[in-house]
């Protein structure tokens, strides 16, 4: 039995949980999430590089909740997602135990936020090289050829709202493109419909995007979605200070203000 | 199916003369949705809202837009039109094509168009208007008074006489203001301070005024007949029930050279004083930057000759929370200095004064007793030379307006002057002599026939030193421009009035708007010249605008009639401009909470019939919520919106801003 | 040719940049008629979708104004606005729409002149920039590349 | 470090002394001045009584040379030529016409990112932090600061804060331990250019400012301008015309006391170059009858 699968067993034998959320691999040579609802599971439990799924995405689905008692097995984005909704008055301290595994890929029991922030702050790591290169070289394009860019991404989008769907922060029972009255994003993947979701989602997340990037691994046409919220985040941090996932009592920095913010831009 | 009617109104020529008013009735008809479209000269008058009432009638119409000037002129006038035919009033809106359109473009087929478009725009939004029924609010039944001169004490007094409690808030240690300084107010050379005091003294006795001297606004919340008022009472070191106001602590204070406010720093005063003898309150106050006491402890002559022991140096400043029904702001103006004039010395030549300064020579209780004697020698001069707009309707000092007193006080110190010091020469440089007002004209004439004034139409360049006298070098405009050059004893500026250096941090508290030279602004410069923008506060006095003292005292009695009148309901009608949840779509984020001013998101608990918390949404309080929205743009769900400007309402209106000609065709 | 005309769309308060509007108006001020005013109670009210939406309607050039800093009927929305606007206009730039077309500006009820500039500012501005043909050639964008990848 | 220098006409012709002490002072402070090379006249009083665009593209055309010659800074010690400087620089800025039309006329290319420092400007900034110490009891003299009209004014242009009664020269003297007297004809116009038409204009106007500058006491009328120096210096036969008594307050330009202070001689100052005769040497500083006399005969040679 693995240091994992005997965290997982003794919150079960000491019915801390009902159920516990991790990573198992699947018939297709990769890893899938699995839903353990008693100990005799328990050997299915496992976790290597290929578990990257933010498992917290589950946490608000009322399928998951039912249960009452969970535990998630996270690594740090899951983490810092947890911070992120917690600031957001979607989960309690208490409300759930997390099998952390750190960057060496050990696994530890946490229980509540206070842990949580201390193991993100002794856990950091530096968001994918890629990713940045990738920033940077939009950012060094001509805004012609950022439109151009953009333009040719988003028209690949199929509106399949796989983005949404793994998005731990994605939560609300009623999502903007949901709306019919009035229509605020046009429901079909044209042009414009696919360039109002994109800055509508990017917009949502702004100041609360926790970088976990599932957005853009489960994106089916490969839009590089985390792009656009990971930018907006630098912009944030650059102009406010602030970084959303580190802090339970984080302060959203777009419903917030200071009297100094800058002004420059305002005429 | 909505049936909409819109008028466009002409205004006179006022909107038809640059708008083709026909055609933009004709183009609005074909609006869908438009089923009655019409023009008239005068949409506001009577028969123009009876051509609204009657169309109501006739085309069984749901809503109404109305194509005419600003809303914020007659957005209630139409709104009560449209409400005595039965409709809910808030399906009438209207389009502003006078101030956004007509007065600011010149006539031509692209003006019309904008006017139609306007039309349209508003069109859309009516269609998607929802009938809102007011809110009753409680009345609170009590006014703040802001400022305790003339114009406040008038205020105060009126609104108290009506039955009301009042609250009169003053900054400096007594009550009275400017007036109090004032030797004799123009135009009939009566005392001020004999007609002043008698009112200083009743605001003290009246059973219905709370007076709260040295106390400023600490903040302020809430809304029309509920606000509450933070006020700081300034500690003055002095407990105000023991002191019997005998005054032996102001001769025993062994500091005596500090310049005296009150006196316009032509006089001297101790560390601890009393403004002036017919200061109200009657108590002391101590001056801590300039005590000796405050400054190394050593000190303490008042507290020992103090029989009353009433000196407490450990007074602290103390923060007061008052609910207010409705606020009178009377915060007054003060006058540029004569630091103010590189030309005049910027303030270095002693007998250079203000017209302030003068009054307090001129007055009986001043540091002259009356006599004028000029500041450097007390001499008496012989020579003295009066400035005109020394700084107003001057772009290049940055005060364009009048100052509007000037004229008559400079026309009074003159005369005053003359009867004091009658073989004295009094000159003044003017450039108009604005004397507009009851027996103002003839008292400028008494001055220039009967006491000898000489007036000289020009500006004064500089005004130097020159062994023991000032120099003034001016112009005489009348006389084929030559330059004068007159020797004086004494020159007097009738510097410009403006407004206080806190005036700006004072409107931010109250919320209420201000113009470019921080004069407080009211809500319509002819139609509502007292009341502000902000619901419940109103104006009184010069802290809108220069003004003299029967002005200032009119205007405090309407502004005591505006809130007297707010008084008399017990519950207040307030627009339902309010921000609504949707408790089935919130997902309980709470990211909206921090943005509201009002604290008017609160958290409301979901529970099942079991009683168990489903889950916890926002829920708006309509009592608090003032209406600003803030939220509904944050909230990602949508499930927040504004009554009135909902999300569906405006985007109609963005969606119609620009014509599609095919939706026509 | 006719010179180009800017489509421009005025987003503004009602208290200050409403009212600085209607000042501009009974000063008689004269500016350019290529604007549009929608009026709201606030900028914090103003949702960044309805700018996309304008562009949408085709704007060519967007105006939000407000209250000076301190000077809000409700005490913050303009600072909130604030933020949001300096975050809103990074994503634009990052995606490459000209964020030289949404002029943002502080208009008291008191500057009607500040107002009048600040439209024929703008016209002039975005008349340079020319139409937002971006936004009106997205209509054009075919679906193409989104049948080439199903076909694939 | 190097700055700009635009001499004008004056230094290199009725005020050499201005110039010599200047670049004295300059150097004692570790400032090369770069004179701007193929310099033309600022335009004076001809070129904006007569055309607008002559009066911005004469001295924009200078500022354009210094630009190119990669001057950050630009030292203008006549007043009159600082005004019309900083005026073009103000137009070019705030004008997109001129800015549009300045290019073909002065051939070549402007940006108009120079700074342009008049010599109060230049002495705050580069001089006043090496003046510690320079407190000399020979100066102990009462000085009467005359600054002119162009220097301060119009206040928009030169940011000036009190242009009335401009305290700036006051400070800088008494870096060095001379007293300034308050005076009220610091920025009374001392007849300019009507010197060589009208002398007897010059004669009354700057009369009056010699008669009040003595009355209160000061030693010396100490200047920052070549054409308020030499009406007051030059024009003493006009002006004791009109006041009809003889003078002998000296008129001096601030650099070369500042000179002194530095440790420079009363000859490399070019003391020599001044009509009514001032020395600070062996406490001689005086209004004795020989200078008098001998300020009289100099008064007679340059008669127009």
């Amino acid at each position: 039995m693995t240091e994992l699968q005997n965290i997982a067993k003794k919150l079960f034998d000491d019915g801390s949980i009902n159920l516990l959320i991790g990573y198992s691999n699947n018939e297709n040579g990769g890893t899938s999430a699995i839903f353990i609802d008693n100990s005799a599971d328990i050997d299915k439990l496992i976790y290597n590089e290929n578990c990257h799924q933010n498992l917290m995405v589950y946490f608000q689905k009322p399928e998951v909740k039912k249960f009452g008692k969970l535990a998630f097995v996270v690594s740090l984005p899951g983490l810092k997602s947890v911070l992120e909704i917690a600031s957001e008055n979607q989960i309690k301290d208490g409300d759930a135990y997390f099998i952390a595994i750190d960057k060496d890929g050990n696994p530890s029991l946490l229980q509540d936020f206070h842990q949580i922030e201390d193991f993100i702050t002794n856990n950091q790591t530096k968001p994918p090289m890629g990713l940045l290169k990738l920033m940077e070289k939009i950012n060094n394009m001509t805004r012609e050829e950022r439109w151009q860019y953009w333009t040719d991404e988003f028209s690949k989008c199929i509106k399949c709202y796989a983005c949404r769907s793994v998005c731990p922060l994605c939560y609300c029972t009623q999502c903007i493109t949901d709306i019919n009255i009035p229509q605020w994003i046009s429901t079909e993947s044209s042009p414009i419909g696919n360039l109002d979701w994109h800055i509508a989602r990017a917009m949502h997340l702004a100041g609360r995007c926790i970088g976990c990037g599932e957005c853009m691994k489960a994106c089916p046409v490969d839009i590089p979605l985390a792009l656009l919220t990971a930018n907006l985040n630098k912009s944030i941090a650059i102009h406010f200070g602030d970084e959303p996932g580190m802090k339970a009592d984080y302060k959203y920095p777009l419903s917030h203000y200071k009297l100094e913010d800058k002004e420059n831009f305002i005429r | 199916m909505a049936r909409i009617g819109v008028f466009i109104c002409h205004c006179g020529e006022n909107i038809a003369s640059t708008v083709d008013c026909g055609k933009v009735a004709e183009i609005s008809s074909k609006i869908p949705g438009v089923v009655f479209s019409t023009d008239y000269k005068y949409m506001c008058s009577d028969p123009g809202q009876t051509l609204i009432k009657d169309a109501i009638k006739k085309y069984k119409l749901t809503g109404v837009v109305v194509g005419a000037c600003s809303p914020r002129m007659h957005e209630p006038t139409f709104r009560k039109v449209v409400a005595s035919e039965g409709i809910n009033p808030f399906f009438c809106e209207m389009a502003n094509i006078r101030e956004h359109c007509s007065w600011v473009h010149p006539k031509g087929e692209e003006t019309t168009q904008k006017a139609a478009d306007t039309i349209r725009i508003l069109v859309e939004k009516v269609r998607n208007n929802e009938p809102l029924y007011p809110i009753k609010v409680p009345v609170t039944k009590r006014a703040l008074v802001i400022g305790g001169g003339i114009a406040g004490i008038q205020a105060s007094l009126d609104i108290a006489n009506a039955g009301n409690e009042v609250i009169l808030i003053e900054k400096e240690p007594s009550i009275g203001g400017h007036m109090a300084q004032l030797s004799e107010t123009f135009p009939t050379l009566d005392c001020s301070q004999c007609i002043l005091t008698p009112r200083m003294v009743e605001v003290a006795q009246h059973p219905n005024i709370t007076l709260m001297s040295y106390s400023e606004v600490e903040s302020l919340e809430g809304f029309i007949g509920n606000f509450k008022a933070t006020i700081r009472k300034k500690a003055r070191f002095i407990n105000e029930e023991l002191c019997n106001g005998c005054g032996d602590c102001t001769l025993k204070c062994p500091i005596k050279k500090i310049p005296d406010e009150f006196n316009a720093e032509m006089g001297k005063r101790p560390a601890i004083y009393v403004p002036f003898p017919q200061a109200v309150p009657n108590k002391p106050v101590i001056d801590k930057d300039n005590c000796t006491h405050f400054k190394n402890g050593k000190c303490q002559f008042c507290k020992t000759n103090c029989s009353a022991g009433a000196i407490d140096f450990d007074q602290q400043d103390q923060l007061i929370t008052v609910d207010v029904g409705a606020i009178v702001v009377a915060t007054g103006f003060t006058i540029k200095g004569t630091d103010f004039f590189p030309e005049y010395g910027y303030g270095k030549y002693k007998d250079v004064v203000t017209g302030l300064q003068f009054e307090r020579l001129l007055s009986s209780s001043g540091p002259t007793l009356g006599e004028v004697r000029r500041p450097s020698d007390g001499k008496v001069p012989k020579k003295v030379v009066f400035i005109a707009c020394a700084g107003s309707r001057d772009p290049a000092k940055g005060i364009e307006y009048c100052s509007k007193i000037c004229c008559m006080y400079t026309a009074k110190h003159a005369m005053l002057y003359k009867h004091k010091v009658p073989d004295g020469e009094a000159d003044i440089f003017y450039m108009d002599i604005r004397a507009g007002g009851k027996n103002y004209e003839e008292f400028v004439r008494r001055a220039v026939e009967e006491d000898d004034v000489n007036y000289i139409r020009g500006r004064v360049s500089k005004v130097y030193e020159k062994n023991g006298k000032l120099i003034v070098r001016g112009v005489d405009t009348l006389l084929n421009s030559t330059p004068v050059e007159i020797e004086a004893d004494m020159v007097v500026l009738a510097t410009a009035s403006v407004a206080h250096s806190d005036a700006e941090s004072l409107a931010q508290k109250l919320h209420i708007s201000y113009d470019s030279y921080n004069f407080f602004s009211e809500a319509h410069p002819k139609l509502r010249p007292v009341e502000t923008n902000t619901a419940g506060i109103t104006l009184a006095g010069a802290c809108q605008a220069p003004k003299d003292i029967p002005e200032s005292v009119a205007q405090a009695s309407a502004a005591a009639s505006k809130t007297i009148a707010l008084f008399s309901q017990d519950l207040l009608t307030r627009e339902p401009i309010i921000a609504v949840s949707n408790k089935s779509t919130c997902v309980g984020c709470f990211l909206c909470q921090s943005v509201c001013p009002y604290l008017a998101i609160e958290r409301e608990e979901i529970k099942d019939r079991n009683g168990n918390i489903i889950k916890t949404v926002a829920s708006i309080n309509s009592g608090l919520c003032q209406g600003c929205g803030t939220c509904v743009a944050f909230c990602r769900s949508k499930s927040i919106d504004l009554q009135g400007y909902t999300n569906n309402q405006v985007f109609s209106e963005v969606s119609a801003l620009f014509e599609r000609s095919e939706e026509y065709v | 040719m006719s010179e180009f005309e800017p489509k421009i769309v005025a987003f503004v308060c009602n208290w200050c940049t409403y009212a600085g509007a209607d000042l501009a108006g009974t000063s008689r001020i004269k500016y350019a008629q290529n604007v549009r005013i929608v009026r709201f109670p606030c900028t914090g009210r103003i949702d960044f979708m309805l700018l996309l939406k304008a562009f949408e309607e085709g704007a060519d050039g967007i105006i939000v104004s407000g209250c000076h800093p301190a000077d809000c009927h409700y005490t913050s929305g303009n600072y909130h606005a604030r933020r949001r606007w300096m975050v809103f206009k990074d994503l634009l730039d990052f995606i490459g729409i000209d964020s030289r077309r949404i002029v943002f500006s502080w208009v008291s009820a008191a500057e009607g002149a500040k107002w009048a500039h600040l439209v024929n500012d703008t016209v002039s501005e975005i008349r340079n920039l020319g139409p937002m043909k971006e936004y009106k050639n997205l209509e054009n964008v075919s679906s193409n590349k989104i049948g080439e990848l199903i076909n694939d | 470090m190097k700055i700009g220098y635009f001499p004008g006409c004056s230094l290199h012709g009725t005020a050499p002394e201005y110039e010599a002490s200047l670049k004295l002072v300059a150097k004692a402070a570790d400032i090369e001045l770069v004179e701007i090379e193929d310099w033309n006249c600022c335009g004076a009083t001809a070129a904006h009584s007569m055309n607008r665009m002559l009066s911005i593209a004469l001295p924009a055309r200078n500022l354009a040379i210094a630009e190119k010659m990669g001057l950050e800074e630009v030292v203008v010690p006549c007043a009159a030529c600082y005004s019309r400087l900083l005026f073009a620089l103000n137009e070019f800025k705030l004008d997109e016409k001129v800015r549009m039309n300045l290019q073909p006329i002065i051939e070549t290319e402007f940006k108009g990112n120079i700074k342009i420092l008049n010599v109060l400007d230049f002495l705050e900034k580069y001089v006043m932090d090496a003046l510690k110490n320079k407190v000399d009891d020979k100066f102990k003299k009462k000085a009467a600061c005359y600054y002119g009209c162009l220097l301060v004014r119009p206040p928009k242009l030169t940011n000036s804060e009190r242009w009335d009664d401009p305290l700036r020269m006051e400070a800088i003297l008494k870096k060095i331990g001379i007293d300034s007297i308050d005076w009220s004809f610091k920025t009374e116009c001392c007849g300019a250019g009507l010197s060589i038409a009208r002398t007897d204009i010059v004669g009354k106007l700057s009369g009056k400012i010699i008669e009040d500058a003595k009355d209160r006491g000061a030693d010396m009328i100490v200047t920052a301008c070549p054409m308020c120096q030499s009406n007051l210096d030059m024009r003493r036969g006009a002006i004791n015309n009109y006041l009809k008594k003889d003078n002998n307050i000296p008129a001096i330009f601030i650099t070369q006391l500042i000179g002194l202070a530095f440790g420079y001689s009363e000859k490399d100052m070019q003391f020599d170059k001044l009509f009514v005769p001032i020395s600070f040497s062996n406490n001689n500083f005086s209004n004795n009858n020989d200078n008098l006399k001998m300020q009289k005969s100099k008064v007679k040679e340059v008669k127009v």
